[in-house]
C-alpha cells in the first residue's frame, strides 16, 4: 500500500474520526478528537487492511497556547506509517490512555504526565520517573517553566 | 556424543585464547607512547595567528559565538572609530565546550580551529578557561590551509545564495581590510600545505602493522 | 515437620552495578534466586536533551543529540538531519547519501561489536569484551580520520555530511572490514558452540512477538522473535533500496537468537558498506543549507534501524531558527519497558543475560 | 634420579639449619619446637609470596590473552605490582558496615585465610621437603580447605547484605556439592596407592612420566579431569565462580570488605588455587618426579603449569549459572566419578594395569 493509497483508504474508512491535515511530512497527518482516541486507536490497531499494532511515539508539543499530543504508529505487517494528534487546552489538559491497545504506551504517556501535567486517564502506574521521586518545581518540558541554574547561549 | 562435542568445544575456546596468549598487545603505554593524532582530530580550541605578522587572524565578527551550542565561546569585540572591529576579549571555556568543530566551521576567516592536542587535565577547573594570550600561545605552531582568499569572492556574492539575513554580509564588511595581509600570505602555505599529508601517514603505518597482527 | 517459611525480599540491583550498563536501578523482589518481578527505574542519567535542543537552532542540536545515543551517535545524527530535510524539503547529494550510508554501518558493526563483548562479560567471559573493543577501535579510527571526534561524531549534517572523506579512508576502510569479516569466526569460535554459552542463552528470557510488537520493542530484538521487520528495508530512509542485503530474522527469540542475529548483522553491514564503497560517486557532499537554517512550519516523525531498534525524532517546527519541540525515541526504552513482562521467572543470572541481550544502553532511555 | 644433582635440593637447607641449632647444645624438644617454628614461618613465607607472584601472573596472562599489557609502571613488566596493592590495601581505610554481625564479620576472612596455607603442613614440595607426612594426608588436606567456605558463609552473613549473604549461600551449596566428586576422583588414586600419605602417592610414581598416575591409571585422564573441575569449582575460579559472580552479585561474599581483609581473601583465593593445582600435580603428575632438575623444580613448575591452565579457563569462558552448576556436578560429575572409582577398583582388584 502506497502513502496515497493509505490516504484514501483512511478517508474512506475512517473519514469521520480521521481529518487529514496539511501539516505533516513525508508521513500522512490527522486529527482527530480527544474523546475518541481509545476507539480511533482500536479500530485502527484491529482493521485487517492497515492493522497499525506498532507504537512509534507518543509526543507533546507546548505550542504555549495549547497542548498537542501527537501518536506515531507503524503496521509491522503491511508496513506503513501514520500520524495522528489532536490538540488540548492549556488548563486541566487530560487524555485516555491508549495502553490497552499498545502496551508500549505505559512509559511515553507517564512521560507526558510527568514533563507536561497532562493527566493520563486510567493508567495503572502514575509515577515519577524520569525526574526525582520529591519532585515539585512544576513541569519541566512546559515553555514557561525556567530553570534559575541553565547556562544561557549568547542572544543573537 | 554430546559430551565430546563440548569437550572439542571447549578445548576449540582455549585455544583461541591461546593463540592470543603469545602475540603483542596492540595498546600502548600512553603518557610514555603517544597516538599520533589525525590531521582534524578535534582537540582542543585554538587560536590561529598571521604566519608572517604574528598577529590573530580573528576579526571578532562573532560567529563563532553563535555557532557555539553550549555557550563555550565569550568573545567582545566593540567597533573602533573607523567603524573596525577591534578583539578585546576571547575567551574559551573549556569545561563548557563539546568539541563538536561548529565554530571551526562557522569561522570565514581561518582564525579559530580545533588542533589536534588533546591533554588538557588542570586541578582546578578554573584554569580550564582560556583567555587570547593563551589560546594565541597554544595556536601558534599549528599549521593549517589559508582559506581566506578564496572566501572573499563568495562572500561578495551572498545575496544570491539565500534570501535571509545572513550574518556573513556583516562580516564581510569589516573584512577587507584584514584579509589582505592574508591574501598575501597565502603562497607562503603552500609548501607546508603537502607536509600535512605525511603526518597522519605515520599514524597508520603503526596501524596497520598491528592491525595485521591480530 | 511442617512447611518451611520463606520470605520474598527487595533487591536493588543498581543503579552502580556491573551488568546494568549504566545508570539503571532494577528493584527485584527475588524468592531465593529466582526473580519474581522486576521494576525498572530509571531517570538517573536525565540530561532534558529535549528541552535543551528546544533553546538552540537547529545546527547547533546535532551535537546534542550526539549525546543522546552516544553508542551509535552517526545514526542520532543521521535522523535528526533526516527529519530536518524532509521538513525542509532539501535534497541530499548523492556522495552525501553513500557516505551516509557507509558510516550508519559502520557504526552499527561498531556498536554490535560493543554488544559482543559486553553480553559476554555479563555472561562471565571477560576475554571476549576486548576482542570486541579491539575491531571496534579499527572503525572509530576510521571515524577520526573523517570527523575528528571517536565518539560524538557531529558528522552528519542537515542536507549532507560535514567533511569529505580522506584519501586513504576507502583502503583502510576496506582493509578494516577484511579484518573484522576474519575476526567474527574467532568470535564464533569461543563462544557460539560453547556448550557453557548455550546453557546459559539457549531458551532463556523467551519474548514472545505478540508482547514484542505491543510494546513497540524493535530492531535486532524484535528481529529475533520471528517479526521481519527492517525500518532499512520496509521504510526505506536514504539509499538503502539500492544495496543488495538480507534482513536477518530469528524465530526463538531467546538470548540465544538475538546474540546470533547480530553477529549475523555484522555480516550485512559488511557487505552493504562494501557495496557503498563500491558505488560511491564523486560529486557534492553537502547541499546548500544557510547556517541560520529556517524550516517551514510543520512536523515530522522521522525514524531509521538504529542498532538497538527504532530510532525516531518528531520535530515540531514553527518556522523561526529553533524547532518548537523535538522528541527522541530510543528502541532501547520501549525494550526496557517490555522487560518486567518476560524477564521474571529465571534465576538472578538469567536476569543478567537478558538484560545484556536486550542490548539497553541508559542515555537512550533516559534522555 | 636426582641424585647427581642432590646438592641442589633444598632439604639439605633445612638439615644443616637443624645441624646448627643441635650443635647450639639445645635439647631434642627444644630443637623439635624451633624446627617446627621456622618451618612453618618459611612456608608461611613462601606461600604469601607464591600468592602475590600469582596474582601478577594471572594479570600478567590475562593481559596477554586479552592483547594488552598489564601491570607495567612498577619494575620490570610491574613484576612488584601486587606487593605495591598489598602495601596500599593496609593502609586502606577499614570500612565496617553498621549493622554486620561483629564476630563473624571480623574473623571471616582470618578463617579464609588460615584455611588456605593449612593444607600445605603436608604438601610434598619436593623429596622430603615435607613440614609433616601424615599418614593421613590427602584426608587431612581435604578436610581443610573445606574450612573455606566456612569462612565464605561466614562472610556472607556477618556482612548483612543481600548480595554476600546469596553469595555465601551459593558457595556452600557448590562446595558441598563439588566436594563429592573431588573425593571420588581421588579415592580412584589412592585405591592404587593403598596409602592416603602424600609421600607415598608421590613414591609410586616415581620413575619415568609414564608413571604418572594420570597415564598409569586405567581411567587416569578421567579421573584428572573429574578432580581439575571439581577442583576449580572447589577455588571459585569461572567458569565456577558463582559465590563472587561480578555480575550478578556485583563481588558477592566480599561485597563490604576492604582494605587488609579484603586482601586476606583475595590472596586465600590465590593460595587456594595454587593448593588445588598442587593436589592435581601430587596425584595425577608424579608430585615432584622427574629428571636432572631438583625436586622443588619439577613441583613448582608442574603446579604452575596446572595453575596456568586455571588462569586459561578463567579467562576463556562464561559463568555456569548457579543451577546449572548444581546439576552438572550432580547429574554427570558424581556419576561419571563413582563409575570410574568403581571400574578402576575392578581393574584393580583384577590386576589389570601396569
Amino acid at each position: 500500500m502506497t502513502k496515497e493509497e493509505l490516504r484514501s483508504y483512511i478517508d474512506s474508512t475512517f473519514g469521520s474520526q480521521l481529518k487529514a491535515l496539511d501539516t505533516g511530512r513525508h508521513d500522512p497527518m490527522y486529527e482527530i478528537e480527544p474523546q475518541n482516541l481509545v476507539k480511533t486507536c482500536q479500530a485502527l490497531c484491529d482493521d485487517e487492511k492497515v492493522k497499525f499494532n506498532f507504537l512509534c511515539n507518543i509526543s507533546a508539543v507546548d505550542t504555549t497556547e495549547k497542548f498537542e499530543v501527537v501518536y506515531s504508529i507503524a503496521s509491522l505487517p503491511n508496513k506503513l506509517r501514520l500520524d495522528f494528534k489532536f490538540s488540548l487546552p492549556y488548563e486541566n489538559a487530560e487524555i485516555d490512555s491508549v495502553q490497552e491497545v499498545w502496551s508500549g504506551a505505559n512509559w511515553h504517556e507517564r512521560e507526558i504526565w510527568e514533563l507536561y501535567g497532562i493527566n493520563i486517564r486510567n493508567h495503572d502506574n502514575l509515577t515519577r520517573f524520569l525526574l526525582p521521586d520529591d519532585w515539585d518545581q512544576g513541569f519541566p518540558m512546559r515553555k514557561d517553566w525556567d530553570a534559575p541554574d541553565f547556562i544561557r547561549l549568547p542572544e543573537k | 556424543m554430546g559430551v565430546f562435542k563440548n569437550l572439542k568445544e571447549l578445548i576449540k575456546g582455549m585455544g583461541i585464547t591461546g593463540k592470543h596468549l603469545g602475540r603483542h598487545a596492540i595498546t600502548i603505554q600512553y603518557p610514555e607512547e603517544k597516538w599520533t593524532m589525525p590531521e582534524g582530530s578535534r582537540g582542543v580550541v585554538v587560536l590561529l595567528s598571521d604566519k608572517k605578522t604574528g598577529e590573530l587572524n580573528c576579526t571578532g565578527c562573532g560567529l563563532c559565538e553563535k555557532a557555539c551550542p553550549t555557550g563555550a565561546i565569550d568573545l567582545d569585540a566593540p567597533r573602533g572609530e573607523d567603524k573596525k572591529r577591534v578583539l578585546k576579549k576571547f575567551v574559551v571555556d573549556n569545561a563548557l565546550c563539546c568539541f563538536c568543530g561548529l565554530c571551526e566551521e562557522s569561522c570565514n576567516f581561518c582564525a579559530i580551529k580545533m588542533d589536534t592536542r588533546y591533554e588538557m587535565s588542570v586541578l582546578d577547573k578554573k584554569e580550564l578557561i582560556w583567555d587570547m594570550g593563551k589560546l594565541q600561545e597554544m595556536g601558534k605552531d599549528v599549521d593549517y590551509v589559508d582559506t581566506r582568499k578564496k572566501k572573499k569572492p563568495k562572500v561578495a556574492k551572498k545575496p544570491v545564495v539565500k534570501p535571509t539575513e545572513d550574518a556573513k554580509p556583516e562580516a564581510a564588511a569589516v573584512n577587507p581590510g584584514d584579509a589582505k595581509p592574508a591574501a598575501e600570505a597565502a603562497p607562503d602555505k603552500e609548501p607546508e600545505a603537502p607536509k600535512s599529508p605525511d603526518k597522519p601517514a605515520e599514524g597508520d603505518d603503526k596501524k596497520t602493522e598491528s592491525g595485521g597482527e591480530n | 515437620m511442617g512447611k518451611l517459611k520463606t520470605e520474598e525480599f527487595v533487591v536493588n540491583m543498581g543503579p552502580v552495578h556491573p551488568a546494568t550498563h549504566g545508570v539503571c536501578r532494577l528493584m527485584l523482589t527475588m524468592d531465593g534466586e529466582k526473580v519474581v518481578k522486576i521494576e525498572p527505574v530509571i531517570g538517573y542519567l536525565h540530561r532534558a536533551i529535549e528541552k535543551v535542543c528546544e533553546n538552540r537552532t537547529y545546527p547547533q542540536c546535532i551535537p546534542m543529540m550526539d549525546r543522546f545515543e552516544y553508542v551509535t551517535s552517526m545514526s542520532t545524527n543521521q535522523v535528526f538531519s533526516q527529519a530536518c530535510e524532509r521538513l525542509a524539503e532539501i535534497e541530499v547529494p548523492e556522495r552525501a547519501e553513500y557516505l551516509r550510508v557507509i558510516m550508519l554501518e559502520l557504526n552499527r558493526i561498531a556498536s554490535h561489536l560493543i554488544f559482543y563483548g559486553t553480553t559476554a562479560m555479563d555472561m562471565g567471559a571477560l576475554t571476549p569484551f576486548l576482542y570486541g573493543l579491539r575491531e571496534r577501535e579499527l572503525i572509530i579510527d576510521l571515524f577520526e580520520m573523517t570527523c575528528g571526534q571517536r565518539l560524538t561524531y557531529n558528522y552528519i549534517r542537515i542536507g549532507g555530511v560535514s567533511k569529505d572523506i580522506p584519501k586513504e579512508f576507502i583502503p583502510k576502510c576496506r582493509e578494516a572490514l577484511d579484518i573484522i569479516e576474519g575476526k567474527l569466526v574467532d568470535y564464533e569460535g569461543l563462544l557460539n558452540e560453547n556448550p557453557i554459552w548455550l546453557i546459559r542463552t539457549k531458551g532463556i528470557g523467551h519474548l514472545p512477538a505478540e508482547l514484542a510488537t505491543s510494546f513497540g520493542v524493535s530492531g535486532p530484538v524484535l528481529r529475533a522473535s520471528g517479526v521481519d521487520y527492517d525500518i532499512r528495508r520496509d521504510d526505506p530512509y536514504s539509499i538503502y533500496d539500492r544495496f543488495d542485503w538480507k534482513v536477518a530474522v530469528c524465530q526463538n527469540g531467546d538470548c540465544y537468537d538475538r546474540y546470533l542475529l547480530r553477529l549475523e548483522e555484522i555480516r550485512q553491514s559488511i557487505s552493504i558498506v562494501r557495496q557503498a564503497l563500491d558505488g560511491l560517486p564523486e560529486g557534492n557532499i553537502k547541499a546548500k543549507v544557510s547556517p541560520k537554517f529556517k524550516p517551514p512550519v510543520g512536523e515530522v516523525y522521522s525514524r531509521i534501524e538504529n542498532s538497538r531498534g527504532e530510532m525516531g525524532v518528531y520535530i515540531q517546527s514553527d518556522g523561526t531558527t529553533k524547532p518548537l519541540r523535538v522528541k527522541c525515541r530510543g528502541g532501547s526504552y520501549n525494550q526496557l519497558q517490555a522487560l518486567p513482562y518476560f524477564g521474571t521467572g529465571g534465576l538472578v543470572a538469567d536476569l543478567v543475560a537478558i538484560f545484556a541481550t536486550l542490548d539497553v544502553i541508559l542515555p537512550e532511555v533516559d534522555r | 634420579m636426582s641424585d647427581n644433582l642432590g646438592n641442589l635440593e633444598l632439604i639439605h637447607v633445612f638439615y644443616w639449619l637443624k645441624e646448627l641449632l643441635l650443635s647450639t647444645g639445645l635439647g631434642e624438644p627444644y630443637v623439635t619446637i624451633v624446627s617446627y617454628v621456622v618451618l612453618g614461618a618459611v612456608t608461611f613465607g613462601v606461600l604469601a609470596l607464591l600468592a602475590l607472584f600469582l596474582v601478577w601472573w594471572e594479570r600478567k596472562i590475562a593481559a596477554h590473552i586479552q592483547q594488552r599489557f598489564g601491570p607495567m609502571r612498577t619494575g620490570w613488566h610491574g613484576w612488584y605490582q601486587t606487593i605495591m596493592d598489598a602495601v596500599k590495601l593496609l593502609q586502606k581505610e577499614d570500612v565496617r558496615v553498621d549493622k554486620r554481625d561483629k564476630f563473624v564479620f571480623f574473623w571471616a576472612p582470618v578463617v579464609c585465610f588460615v584455611a588456605a596455607f593449612l593444607a600445605y603442613v603436608v604438601m610434598p614440595f619436593g623429596n622430603q621437603l615435607i613440614v609433616a607426612d601424615l599418614s593421613i594426608g590427602i584426608l587431612y588436606v581435604l578436610a581443610v580447605t573445606t574450612f573455606t567456605v566456612i569462612s565464605l558463609l561466614m562472610a556472607g552473613w556477618g556482612s548483612n547484605n543481600k548480595y554476600a549473604l546469596l553469595g555465601g549461600m551459593r558457595s556452600a551449596a557448590q562446595v558441598v556439592s563439588y566436594e563429592v566428586p573431588m573425593v571420588a576422583a581421588i579415592l580412584t588414586v589412592i585405591v592404587y596407592v593403598g596409602s592416603l600419605s602424600m609421600v607415598d602417592i608421590v613414591e609410586a610414581q616415581s620413575g619415568l612420566f609414564i608413571n604418572w598416575f594420570i597415564f598409569k591409571l586405567p581411567f587416569g585422564p578421567i579421573a584428572f579431569i573429574v578432580y581439575i573441575i571439581a577442583a576449580t569449582a572447589e577455588a571459585n575460579r569461572v567458569p565456577f565462580d558463582i559465590p563472587e559472580a561480578e555480575q550478578e552479585l556485583v563481588a558477592g561474599f566480599n561485597i563490604e570488605y576492604s582494605g587488609m581483609k579484603f586482601a586476606m581473601f583475595f590472596l586465600a583465593e590465590f593460595v587456594n588455587m595454587f593448593t588445588v593445582s598442587a593436589i592435581a600435580v601430587t596425584l595425577f603428575f608424579g608430585g615432584w618426579n622427574g629428571v636432572f632438575l631438583p625436586s622443588w623444580v619439577w613441583f613448582l613448575g608442574k603446579t604452575f603449569l596446572v595453575v596456568l591452565l586455571l588462569m586459561m579457563f578463567r579467562w576463556t569462558y562464561p559463568r555456569l549459572r548457579v543451577d546449572q552448576l548444581m546439576e552438572f556436578a550432580w547429574k554427570f560429575l558424581v556419576p561419571l566419578a563413582f563409575a570410574n572409582l568403581i571400574l578402576g577398583s575392578i581393574m584393580k582388584y583384577l590386576g589389570w594395569y601396569w
